[in-house]
């Protein structure tokens, strides 16, 4: 029996699970019934929290355009998003004719479960946690594809042009991203020797942050246009797109995309922390185990600030420009770190101080050398950003012209 | 536990739909998703092999990976030749797709 | 019968009814549909199989990558996402037929086999061995010859790929 | 193993219900006042001009080519990469390898001018 104050919910567990056995059910039944609680526990908490992060994200951005944000329900207007979600709630669904019905429904289902899905394989403390898969770091890539594939369901089955264009156009975002963020994802399972997520806090005893600071860049950046958050929100491009794929949804299905990309946006930020930030690691985490979810809390928080404060200060990319970020910056950027570190890695190996102090020299070189050579590149192919001032008009010329007509 | 008979028929089920899509549609694109399937289905054969009779060595995992790597260079190769067809012939039926007739 | 041996036998027949669907679809996108849902059975029927790393990579690739690959090429080509008529081909039922023959067969010769009714092996605790399969796949006496040559292959298929379907008239 | 893929579907289960039962119940609780108008489809007020289901350009399609040889190649660098505090130097050469023909493809995408937006 593990103590109830350094592990409530282990201690929690275990009660239960007692109790169960207790009343005659079969262990394996009981398993089954508690990880059903679990599962169960842990996504509504994770779908109730979305409620709190919509505050905090309109509080913020309001603040940060000199505005009030919500402040009418509530103190601080805190209560504004259940006021919301009651109205949302009550709001007629519109299905659009020809839409394809199953697959119009299916969409924003698929949306907010394929995010949900990540959460089983966090590890929020030491023992709390889904589970450790040892394939954890590649489940996370596939249960984004989920994403994907709800962005191309709700587009094909609205019937509706902009839906479609915005879908599609998401998609190929979407995957353009996937690629650098694949290849940043491999670093930390290369350093750690496992894919296992709460493996890979364990290994952290300096946080990758430190030892790859190029493939967390990568990774914060792609992870933001994974989530489809502004400057990357080309897919709801009002101005071209009304917006985006959700065009034809209303209430609380629009609700669920809605849900979809805040819970999204806030675990992109967990896996950062999770995967370079050292996940619940901190001083005194080993006598009190339950510490580590403030820890991880905090750098979850830290690290879903700077996405906001990225949100409101840059402005938003042309589509073209974004696919080149990816597949000309993000992409070869990517690789060249992944060989930087591995090659690095392994000549140093053994000698921890210096490969910590060599991997950070690596890659501080390798962005420098790397953006000076975006430099130059740019300087070669730029276009001169204001056009040369025409010749006004000469009486000379006035004449032959009115001369010739 | 599951015997191993149960994957293999199941695999055979699968392999055999999949020819079955090869064989009846007119779409250029459903007949590249069945032999999808019969990929998929060797697939579980090969894992099955090796859950039964081979566990603990990883030899058929990497049978596994190259057919993956077979399965995916089959649909780049394959979707850019039907995408060419249709952009000079705007079909994707089968029957009238004969581009050696110039 | 056993838990396990019922959701075995959910997840088959799930794979096996939207094969089906696959083939029997009358819009080209709802086959591509149910194609990912017949990926995702194979995938689910990976993991009964203790393959964890090959229940992410069917996903990761097969659902994530080439069944979005299909359904852009579905969507590229306009007539069949138009076309919604009978999707088979004349004498669709002589083909059915030596479908069927051909499976029975394949069952009549599986079942003649002795060594289908063995035992799987034991596992470690770990389930598969990662660390394994990735020393075997760059070993010079494992297998780095073919997952180079795989790599290669992979490659020249993007080349070629974007040489056939690339808009040539537009850039030159 | 077994037991990890057992939570993950039963996670699956749990997280795709949640929705669909959040769906649903607004959906008894919503007004239900269809009429042709509101169920048209949205256009920005114009006629609907032709099918919405219009022919996207072939880019599209070359950039999730390109994904998908990466994806794969990335997906099998994995084990690689798991195993590589064991691996000896060489080995870990020829995962660079892998890589740089990797690379290779990309540039000649990249010249052939295949990952250009326009």
């Amino acid at each position: 029996m593990t103590n109830w104050l350094e592990d409530p919910i282990r201690w929690i567990a275990e009660w239960l699970y007692s109790v169960l056995v207790g009343w005659g059910i079969l262990p394996s039944v009981a398993d089954v019934i508690l990880m059903i609680t679990g599962a169960a526990i842990l996504s509504t908490l994770a779908l109730l929290w979305v409620l709190f992060l919509i505050w905090f994200e309109r509080k913020l951005i309001g603040r940060i355009q000199d505005r009030f944000g919500p402040n009418r329900v509530g103190p601080w207007g805190i209560f504004q998003s259940v006021a919301d979600m009651i109205k949302i709630f009550t709001k007629e669904y519109i299905t659009p004719q020809g839409a394809d019905k199953v697959l119009y429904n299916l969409a924003p289902v698929l949306a907010v479960a394929s995010v949900l899905l990540i959460w089983a394989v966090l590890p929020f403390t030491r023992s709390i946690m889904g589970v450790n898969l040892n394939v954890g770091v590649v489940y996370i890539v596939a249960v984004g594809g989920g994403g994907v594939l709800a962005i191309l369901m709700a587009g094909y089955a609205s019937n509706n042009k902009y839906a479609f264009l915005g879908a599609s156009r998401a998609v190929a975002q979407l995957i353009s991203y996937e690629v650098p963020m694949v290849i940043s994802l491999l670093v930390p399972v290369l350093l750690a020797g496992s894919m296992g997520l709460n493996d890979i806090v364990q290994a952290q005893s300096v946080p990758y942050l430190v030892m790859a600071p190029v493939a967390a860049l990568v990774f914060f950046i792609t992870s933001m246009a994974e989530t489809g958050r502004a400057p990357f929100d080309l897919v709801e491009a009002e101005s071209e797109l009304v917006a985006g794929y959700n065009t034809e949804y209303s209430g609380l299905k629009f609700g669920m995309f809605f849900v979809g990309e805040f819970l999204h946006s806030f675990t992109a930020a967990l896996l950062f922390a999770v995967l370079f930030l050292g996940g619940w690691r901190g001083p005194f985490v080993d006598q009190v185990p339950l510490l580590g979810l403030v820890y991880l809390f905090i750098k979850t928080m830290v690290i879903y600030f700077l996405i906001i404060l990225v949100r409101a200060s840059v402005p938003r990319f042309r589509i073209d420009q974004m696919m080149d970020l990816n597949w000309k910056v993000l992409t070869p950027l990517s690789i060249l770190s992944f060989l930087v570190t591995a090659v690095i890695a392994k000549v140093l190996e053994g000698q921890f101080l210096f490969q910590v102090l060599g991997l950070l020299a690596g890659n501080v070189i390798l962005l420098v050398l790397f953006m000076e050579w975006g430099e130059r590149r740019n300087k070669r192919n730029r276009r001169p950003m204001v056009s040369q001032p025409r010749p006004l008009a000469t009486p000379a010329s006035d004449e032959t012209s009115m001369a010739q007509s | 536990m599951i015997p191993l008979a149960w994957y293999l028929i199941f695999s055979a089920g699968l392999f055999s739909i999949g020819l079955l899509g090869v064989l009846v549609r007119k779409n250029a694109v459903s007949i590249l998703m069945g032999v999808e399937l019969m990929l998929n289905a060797v697939n579980i054969n090969l894992l099955a092999f090796w859950r039964y009779l081979w566990a603990p060595e990883v030899d058929a995992q990497v049978f596994v990976a190259v057919v993956l790597i077979a399965a995916a260079a089959e649909a780049v190769v394959g979707l850019a030749l039907i995408i060419s067809a249709y952009r000079r012939r705007q079909t994707v039926v089968v029957d009238e797709m004969n581009l050696l007739k110039g | 019968m056993s838990a396990f041996q019922i959701v075995f036998l959910l997840i088959a027949l799930l794979t096996l009814f939207s094969a089906l669907m696959v083939v029997f679809a009358r819009k080209t996108i709802h086959s591509a549909f149910w194609l990912i849902l017949a990926l995702f059975g194979v995938a689910a029927t990976f993991a009964t199989l203790a393959a964890s790393f090959f229940v992410v990579i069917q996903v990761a690739v097969y659902i994530g990558a080439i069944a979005i690959l299909i359904i852009f090429t579905v969507m590229l080509t306009r007539r069949s996402m138009e076309e919604s008529g009978d999707q088979l081909l004349p004498g669709w039922g002589w083909a059915a037929l030596v479908v069927l023959i051909v499976f029975g067969g394949l069952v009549f010769m599986l079942l003649q086999w002795q060594g289908i009714f063995q035992p799987p092996q034991v596992l470690t605790a770990g389930g598969e061995n990662l660390e394994n399969l990735g020393m075997a796949l760059v070993m010079p006496d494992r297998y780095v010859i073919p997952f180079e040559v795989a790599s290669v292959l992979l490659v020249a298929a993007m080349i070629g790929a974007i040489y056939v379907a690339g808009d040539h008239k537009k850039r030159s | 193993m077994l037991t990890a893929w057992l939570y993950v579907g039963i996670f699956l289960v749990v997280a795709v219900l949640l929705p669909a039962v959040a769906i649903a119940l607004a959906g008894i609780l919503a007004p239900k006042k269809s009429n042709p108008i509101k169920t048209s489809v949205y256009e920005c007020g114009i006629e609907v001009v032709g099918p919405a289901r219009v022919q996207i350009k072939a880019q599209y399609y070359i950039y999730a080519m390109v994904f998908l040889v990466f994806d794969v190649e990335m997906v099998l660098l994995f084990p690689w990469a798991v195993a590589f505090k064991q691996l000896p130097l060489f080995a870990v050469f020829e995962g660079i390898l892998f890589l740089l023909i990797l690379l290779g493809g990309l540039f000649y995408a990249w010249r052939k001018g295949a990952l250009e937006w326009f």
